[in-house]
């Protein structure tokens, strides 16, 4: 058991940054068909990321830096406590905190573009945060565990028999965590936008390549909650989760090429009325069904 | 069982000393000396009853009741007075339906019940007179520096001082005294005291703000004491007991007369612990000198409210219409004035604002009644005092030195005080960060709400933490907000103002490390107490052990970090990005008409869906109706 | 006012191509003040009239604005010819207003994408400019330039298109209906483009005759004001009717411009089939008389302006261009009042800003 | 219609141009902009106003020295053109309601069409 | 192997162009030309990008705004002046408010000529640029002053 | 409420044949109108100026003595006008543009010698001679 969990971490920890940036080359290329033209490499992504480690370093302060390295950190963290199998909870707060880091590297800077950013991603944080919470309570009334590794073995077959709702919800904030169009406000991947480059606008050269392969990461781990919704602890069962995600994930870039960016009441409200709508009813059922029937 | 009496009765003589030496320097010393024995005699109390753990004292005394009993009447003549002087009639017609009532009780029934145990000593009170003696006391030290300052400020007014600190000394006793009665009706005169304290503290600068608000918040907890009273009457004459542990007891063997007497217990709770839809005195609170809201209206009066609910947990929970009314109204609580914080500016409201969150969420902890809640509950009031009054503290020091309490005024504290900053980052981090002392409890809270609170609840904390997330997190931008070419006045800061901000912070850590300690020889074992009927053995707490363990070490990573990185790099140091416009020096840029116009960067307030007003208004109502809807189906059994 | 953000905008920023800044002012996200500065394209060229004779001043002229170009150059040539007297051939007339309804066609189809990328639609925007393209290969074709054609000159065009070329572009425009008409329905009813556009910058009929706005600024708001019926061109030959918006907003401005493409495709196509074969061009000789001449002329962003003075040698002595733009700058001013941060861009772009046009 | 080519032109003089303009606005027309050439007496400016296609064209002739009064408080928008005036040539205005003093265009030389030197 | 070929983000801006080049230069991320293909984006941060188009001419206003755009970029960088405004002034040279090409406020690696310039020749801008930034990414690694690796002239000599 | 309306495009894009030209793989056919460059048939040239009279960016220079015509190309800005007033027809338009440099660059032309030489002498070929500005 024990190895088996430091194989996944380590695979993780190796694995993830190379996957994430594939999946990331191959959002750009069928983005880029999508819009009629060619696109780059599948691998740009890492020649994005090698580029910048290359550049020349600056910073506009000394204590940028630091932020945004633990922002990777945590990330990775977060990642990590999720494939040992940890406490979802846990994993949750882990990832707050590493966002908080990036917001905060971005506040450092006292920088207009970047601090409009920040502000904005702290919005799409508190649009975002009620519904990953409620998914982390639904997979937890279905399962009766918290702890990820017994999440990923429930005894009732897979939780998304239970959590239609909640897996919704969740797929509704993905594209906010992916940072997709119709909710891309904080900052977008490519193209430019009224915010210049939001809360990346002072990061340069390395730092930028550490918030790629941070966000490489994230990627990875939010499809592991995807993931987690239709394991059912057999081989087949893992291996439609991965379709699952790859479908997810495929509906994701179809969205960011369907939709204008909204403005902020839009992202605040439309996740909170999902939470408030898909979650609560969701979690009405499984209460209903579980205490009082 | 001297311990005791020392730590109820020593601040009171410290505070008639303060009141009669009226020089600085003496009491400078009375201050500083008083602080150290009281803050000694709390570890020594805890280290006395540590393997104890709980203990009862009989301490009867006849001449002690009746001293009570003439106070009382006292403080009755007063607020009748005042509240004439002042037109706030309200306040009269209370305190005259309130000691009257008590009086004839005391003549009537009271005198006849016997009371075997007056005081005792377990751990939940332990951990209140920790707080009360570490953090209390510190605050008074603080607060020599801040009242100095404080005088400068306000130069017109006449120098009152001596009594700021007699009213915070008789405070100290007044809540040792509150949490360590097991007599209610000691309690009672306890809880008086600390309203009396608080009315005359807010009023402190007789403005006509601060006496509106003073006699807000008295006439609002004196509608609690009359609850408190009704409830003793009830207790007294149907239940023939006094105290404390023998209402639990009863409650726990299901006499159904104690529903009424923990429904208005906990309705007196809610009052003092400014729940909706009381919670406007403590936001009208906040003019009072920030000490003052350091000390009562965030780590320790209030408190006192949680302590009764959390005390009474054992009888609230699901199967109690008091608990679910306790439970609700906390849970509103928590997410309208989670809410209603975003919308503020002014750092002691966000602060007040989020203590009337935190303390909904403890009450709802209350409310819900498990032990898993309770353990919640408890962590919550330990960090909460240590953090906030930290917090408040560093307003006050940043107000003395910036001149303004708003929160967009601290542009570039980080370059102008980089220790005040770095004192309120911390603090603000461990409000809602995650390996630190908040998080783990609201992770406790949430995961009690989520197996014993219903959907309903599962939702308030789900949304109200979304918001507290956003109104820290942008207050703690504008702390670690670098601005180049700003002046340092870090040394302009009050030597002890310097070491208590200190102190704290480092406590603020230290508890933050030893919590699962804390938890596993003081909250733990209260808890097998205070809930016989489960098995130790299955008692699960929220968080694992693995868990704590993964806080602690996340939490010393934290500490790492930084020592080891921050401010390490040797990148060239650019200039911001200013749209091409940037003048030079990053705070200006060239407008239009050729003007150099300087940047300011200012937060979200989001005034249209968060604004206080619209806040309050949904949470008194939905709390009004809640409370009258349970007293009503209360009132309906009894006829 | 403690919660108020100041910052700059412009005049570096990646979602207007074109240097503008404002200072703005905002709470939250909503504008409470943008105080505008332009003057960072003014080159005066308007001032090259004493240095270039007259027939060369064309050229500068149609660099006034890459976009608009063609207009420029007829504006000027109307404009020079009207001071001088002189009659052009009908046929020029026709070659005239067909470049001239391309060209609003690439003007409309480029503000549609930069409008779609304003509002974060990358793949609106790619489509819309891959459409735009078509346009640009006629223009190849026919003038030997992408978005500068110089074909315009005093007394004429010149340039002719021949019978098959002409065909040919009827039938490439025809044809481009049918994807025009798919993204049109993405701008007029997806959700959330409406979302971005609907109820967004409104200016009120009243206002916008107040601020003097034009062109499918004016037409959104309700205005019938288009200088087509001016009769220049062949354009009353054509009969040719305004289009026409009442809801005042930023989506009747987008509304105005799509139906706008659809128009001039139709334009475009009976000018094909009634133009005349002739001369394309009358010899003009000799001085500028003394005498002056206003000219006004419907570009794709409004009513365009243009005052020539002669002093009877080959130099004009004044040449003025008032552009559209310059003229919606109050109305945007206007509308920028109370909008959101995130609309600042698209608030200037409904105006369809050229700030080259507009500072000359 | 008006004919392409006719271009009404009615001079007015300093003093008269205020009321006529406000009389013109309040008929209905609408600014279409004002241009300044230099010439040999000084300036000579153009407003023009539109009222449903007509064309109408004030041609005022000032000397150099001379402060004319600002139209700015008839029709807001003409603060373009008589900032760019002022920039350009120096011209003269009393009551601009919106003055950008000078920075409108941002012209390297003060006053490049009318060169003070 | 320098990454920096492979990954050229540009920033664009226009000094006092018409438009004209502006254009292009935003044709050229269309389907049609779609530079991404060469790993190009359009960040509109100079803090981002590697390359520098600039369109049109220099004035006295554009000035200051041209040289911080440039000097926040980070090393190593290029710049390419897209039309003839931006490499000579163009038509507009003789202009009262125009003092020349960008060659006059900052060094200039590669002139795009035209009127407006052609998105192939932009293209082709872009990939004769891309052999000057992995020329100055190599000086900047041996250490030599980036400035010394500006190109054709200083490798001839 | 219409979502996904712009679906149908996006998805038809995905599995079509992108429209990008691939220039440079590709190179690019020009129109016979294209506007390029200009050249010169020097032999024709009868030095008289006027192209570098009229040309509105004064991109060119003819040197009557020295019998050469000069032009500057990162000045010239394609008009043709030049073309269309040489007196001699001895200008054309190349649809070919001037490629990008890292240098500006002016293209000397000089009238070959003028004995009567054998046609098929390659003398009579203009000299072209770049030069740096
Ligand atoms: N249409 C147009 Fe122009 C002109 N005239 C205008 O503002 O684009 Ni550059
Ligand atoms: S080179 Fe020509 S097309 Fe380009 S900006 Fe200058 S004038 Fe316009
Ligand atoms: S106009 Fe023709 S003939 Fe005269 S110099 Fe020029 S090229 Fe030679
Ligand atoms: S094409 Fe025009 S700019 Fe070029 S040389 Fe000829 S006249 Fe001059």
């Amino acid at each position: 058991m024990n190895m088996t969990i430091i194989i996944s971490v380590i695979a993780y920890i190796i694995l993830a940054p190379i996957v994430g940036g594939l999946l990331a080359g191959i959002d750009r290329k069928i983005s880029a068909r999508m819009q009629g033209r060619v696109g780059p490499s599948i691998l740009q992504p890492f020649y994005d990321m090698f580029k910048l480690m290359e550049k020349e370093a600056i910073t506009v302060n000394k204590a940028q830096d630091f932020y945004v390295g633990c922002f990777l950190f945590f990330i990775i963290v977060t990642g990590g406590f999720f494939f040992a199998g940890l406490d979802l909870l846990l994993v949750i707060f882990t990832l707050t905190l590493a966002s908080v880091f990036l917001i905060v590297a971005a506040f450092s800077s006292n920088s207009p573009y970047a601090q409009i950013g920040a502000e904005r991603e702290l919005l799409q944080m508190m649009a975002y945060e009620p519904m990953v919470l409620i998914t982390a309570a639904g997979l937890y009334l279905v399962t009766g565990s918290f702890n990820i590794s017994d999440i990923i073995n429930p005894e009732n077959g897979m939780a998304i028999k239970f959590l239609p709702g909640i897996f919704l919800g969740f797929v509704f904030i993905l594209t906010i965590k992916f940072r997709k169009s119709p909710f891309d406000l904080s900052m977008s991947h490519h193209g430019h936008q009224e915010l210049v480059k939001g809360l990346t606008t002072e990061f340069a050269g390395k730092t930028m390549a550490l918030i790629e392969i941070a966000h490489w990461y994230e990627n990875i781990f939010l499809l592991g909650i995807v993931f987690l919704f239709i394991a059912n602890g057999t081989v087949w069962g893992a291996v439609a989760a991965v379709v699952v995600c790859l479908v997810t994930y495929f509906i994701e870039i179809l969205i960011d090429n369907s939709y204008a960016r909204m403005k902020w009441q839009i992202a605040i409200n439309s996740s909170w009325i999902v939470a408030i709508t898909l979650g609560f009813i969701n979690m009405l059922v499984i209460y209903f069904s579980k205490f009082v029937l | 069982m001297s311990t005791i009496t020392f730590l109820i009765l020593f601040p009171l003589l410290s505070a008639i000393a303060l009141l009669v030496l009226r020089t600085d320097a003496a009491r400078g010393v009375i201050v500083k000396v008083s602080a150290t024995l009281i803050a000694v005699a709390s570890i020594y109390l805890a280290y006395q009853y540590f393997g104890i753990g709980e203990e009862y004292f009989d301490f009867a005394n006849e001449t002690v009741n009746l001293g009570m009993t003439v106070i009382e009447v006292l403080l009755a003549i007063m607020i009748i007075y005042l509240g004439i002087k002042y037109k706030k009639y309200l306040a009269s017609v209370l305190a005259a339906i309130q000691t009257p009532t008590m009086i004839w009780f005391e003549v009537k029934v009271g005198h006849h019940i016997h009371v075997t145990n007056n005081l005792y000593v377990d751990r939940l009170s332990i951990i209140m007179v920790l707080i009360i003696g570490i953090i209390g006391s510190i605050i008074t030290v603080y607060a020599l520096g801040y009242m100095k300052d404080f005088q400068h400020h306000h130069k017109d007014q006449p120098d009152r001082r001596p009594f700021f600190f007699f009213i915070m000394y008789l405070f100290l006793g007044a809540m040792c005294g509150l949490v360590l009665s097991n007599n209610i009706v000691w309690l009672y005169f306890f809880w008086e005291i600390t309203t009396l304290c608080s009315f005359f503290l807010i009023g402190y600068t007789k403005t006509e703000e601060a006496i509106n608000n003073s006699f807000r918040a008295l006439i609002m907890n004196l509608l609690g004491g009359v609850g408190f009273v009704i409830a003793i009457v009830i207790m007294g004459s149907s239940l023939g007991t006094l105290e404390l542990n023998q209402l639990i007891m009863m409650g726990m063997f299901g006499v159904p007369a104690v529903t009424y007497v923990a429904a208005l217990l906990a309705f007196a709770g809610i009052t003092k612990a400014a729940q909706m839809p009381f919670n406007s005195w403590l936001l009208g609170a906040m003019v009072a000198p920030t000490p003052t809201s350091a000390l009562l209206h965030s780590s320790t009066m209030v408190k006192a409210g949680v302590f009764l609910i959390i005390k009474l947990a054992p009888l609230l929970g699901w199967q109690s219409l008091a608990g679910i009314m306790v439970m609700m109204v906390g849970g509103i609580t928590f997410i309208m004035a989670s809410f209603a914080a975003v919308s503020q500016s002014n750092a002691k409201k966000v602060l007040a604002y989020s203590t009337v969150a935190n303390l909904g969420l403890i009450v709802a902890c209350g409310g819900i009644g498990t032990y898993a809640a309770v353990w919640a509950g408890i962590l919550l009031i330990i960090f909460h005092a240590i953090t906030k009054s930290l917090l408040f503290l560093c307003v006050g020091t940043a107000e003395h030195n910036i001149g303004s309490r708003d929160i967009e005024d601290m542009d570039g504290l980080f370059t102008r005080m980089p220790k005040l900053a770095t004192y309120m980052i911390v603090g603000i981090s461990a409000m809602f960060l995650a390996p630190l002392g908040m998080l783990v409890s609201k992770w406790a809270a949430m995961k009690a709400f989520i197996d014993n609170g219903g959907v309903l609840l599962v939702m308030f904390i789900a949304f109200g933490s979304a918001a507290t997330l956003f109104y820290w997190t942008k207050w703690l931008g504008k702390m670690v907000a670098i601005m180049a070419n700003r002046e340092n006045i870090q040394s302009g800061v009050n030597k002890d103002e310097n070491f208590v901000l200190s102190t704290l912070t480092i406590l603020t850590v230290i508890v933050c490390l030893i919590f699962p300690l804390i938890s596993k020889t003081m909250i733990v074992p209260y808890l097998i107490k205070a809930f016989p009927y489960v098995d130790p053995k299955h008692m699960i707490l929220a968080l694992s052990s693995t868990n704590m363990t993964i806080m602690v070490i996340m939490l010393f990573v934290l500490i790492v970090l930084p020592i080891l990185f921050f401010g390490r790099t040797n990148k060239k140091i650019v200039p911001i990005y200013l749209a091409g416009a940037n003048l030079g020096d990053d705070l200006t840029f060239r407008g239009a008409m050729e003007k150099e116009v300087p940047v300011s960067l200012k937060n979200w307030y989001m005034e249209g869906y968060f604004g206080e007003k619209k806040m309050n208004v949904i949470g008194v109502i939905a709390t009004v109706v809640i409370i009258t809807g349970v007293f009503a189906i209360l009132l309906g059994g009894v006829l | 006012m403690g919660k108020r953000t100041i910052i700059p905008f412009g005049p570096q920023h990646p979602v207007l191509p074109e240097p503008v800044h404002l200072d703005l002012v905002i709470e939250d996200e909503t504008v409470v003040e943008a105080i505008p500065s332009i003057g960072f394209i003014h080159r005066g060229l308007e001032k090259l009239v004493e240095k270039k004779e007259y027939t060369e001043m064309v050229y500068v002229i149609e660099r006034i604005c890459g976009i608009c170009s063609f207009g420029h150059g007829w504006g000027y040539c109307l404009s020079v010819e009207g001071v001088m007297g002189v009659e052009i051939p009908e046929r020029a007339n026709y070659l005239r207003t067909i470049w001239h309804e391309l060209s609003r066609m690439h003007s409309h189809l480029l503000w549609l994408g930069l409008l779609a990328d304003g509002f974060g639609f990358e793949s609106l925007f790619m489509h819309c400019w891959r459409i735009r393209e078509k346009v640009l290969d006629i223009f190849e074709k026919t003038t030997g330039g992408r978005v500068i054609f110089s074909v315009c000159k005093v007394g004429g065009v010149r340039k002719d298109i021949d019978e098959a070329t002409l065909k040919e572009i009827s039938s490439v425009v025809d044809g481009m209906k049918k994807e025009l008409k798919e993204l049109a329905d993405v701008f007029l009813e997806d959700y959330s483009v409406k979302n971005r556009l609907c109820g967004v910058g409104y200016l009120s009929k009243e206002d916008a005759a107040e601020l003097a706005a034009v062109g499918p600024m004016a037409r959104a708001s309700g205005l019938k004001q288009d200088m087509r019926l001016l009769g220049h061109g062949v354009y009353d030959k054509l009969g040719f009717e305004p289009c026409i918006e009442t809801a005042g907003d930023s989506y009747a401005r987008c509304k105005v411009r799509i139906r706008e493409v659809f128009q001039s495709i139709d334009l475009i196509i009976k000018a094909i089939e009634m133009i005349p074969d002739g001369d394309i061009s009358v010899p003009v000789k000799g001085n500028v008389p003394a005498n002056e001449c206003v000219v006004r002329l419907e570009q794709p962003r409004g009513e365009a302006f243009y005052y020539a003075k002669g002093a009877d040698s080959k130099f004009l002595e004044r040449m003025r261009v008032r552009t559209p733009t310059n003229q919606n700058i109050p109305a945007m001013v206007k509308t920028l009042q109370g909008c959101d941060l995130a609309d600042v861009p698209m608030l200037i772009l409904t105006i369809d800003p050229c700030i080259s046009c507009t500072e000359r | 219609m008006e004919d392409l080519r006719e271009t009404v032109i009615i001079p007015v003089t300093a003093s008269e141009l205020y009321s006529k303009v406000s009389d013109l606005n309040e008929d209905g027309y609408r600014l279409v902009q004002a241009c300044c050439t230099k010439v040999s007496e000084g300036f000579e400016i153009i407003y023009s106003f539109d009222k449903e296609h007509e064309l109408l064209n004030l041609k005022l002739t000032i000397p150099e020295e001379e402060e004319i009064m600002s139209i700015t408080g008839i029709t807001w928008s003409a603060f373009i053109y008589e900032n760019e005036m002022q920039d350009l040539f120096g011209v003269k205005f009393k009551h601009m309601s919106l003055n950008y003093g000078g920075h409108f265009f941002k012209v390297s030389q003060p006053t490049p069409w009318n060169p003070k030197n | 192997m320098s990454y920096v070929t492979k990954s050229p983000w540009l920033i664009h801006y226009d000094g006092s162009s018409c438009n004209g080049c502006d254009i292009e230069v935003l044709a050229c991320l269309t389907p049609m030309y779609d530079v991404e293909r060469f790993g190009i984006i359009n960040t509109g941060n100079p803090k981002h990008a590697d390359i520098f188009l600039i369109t049109g001419a220099i004035n006295e206003q554009n000035k200051a705004v041209v040289k911080q755009i440039y000097e926040q970029m980070p090393e190593p960088k290029v710049v390419i002046a897209v039309g003839i405004c931006a490499t000579s002034g163009g038509i507009f040279k003789e202009c009262y408010n125009i003092m020349g090409g960008t060659d006059t406020v900052i060094p200039v690696d590669v002139y795009v000529p035209g009127c407006a310039a052609r998105p192939e020749a932009i293209i082709d801008g872009v990939v004769k640029g891309l052999g000057v930034l992995a020329k100055k990414k190599e000086a900047m690694e041996k250490g030599l002053p980036i400035d010394t690796a500006k190109g054709k002239e200083k490798e001839e000599a | 409420m219409a979502a996904f309306k712009i679906g149908k495009v996006v998805l038809r894009s995905l599995f079509k044949k992108p429209a990008t030209l691939m220039y440079p793989v590709v190179p690019r056919k020009w129109e016979e109108r294209t506007r390029g460059h200009i050249d010169i048939n020097i032999n024709d040239c009868i030095f008289c100026g006027i192209c570098a009279r009229k040309c509105p960016t004064n991109a060119i220079t003819v040197d009557r003595n020295k019998k050469s015509w000069t032009i500057e190309r990162m000045q010239c800005i394609q008009c043709t006008h030049c073309v269309d007033l040489c007196p001699k027809h001895c200008l054309s338009n190349e649809n070919t543009y001037t490629t990008p440099e890292v240098e500006k660059v002016v293209d000397l032309h000089v009238a070959p010698p003028e004995e009567p030489k054998p046609a098929s002498d390659d003398t009579n070929k203009d000299s072209v001679e770049k030069k740096n500005a």
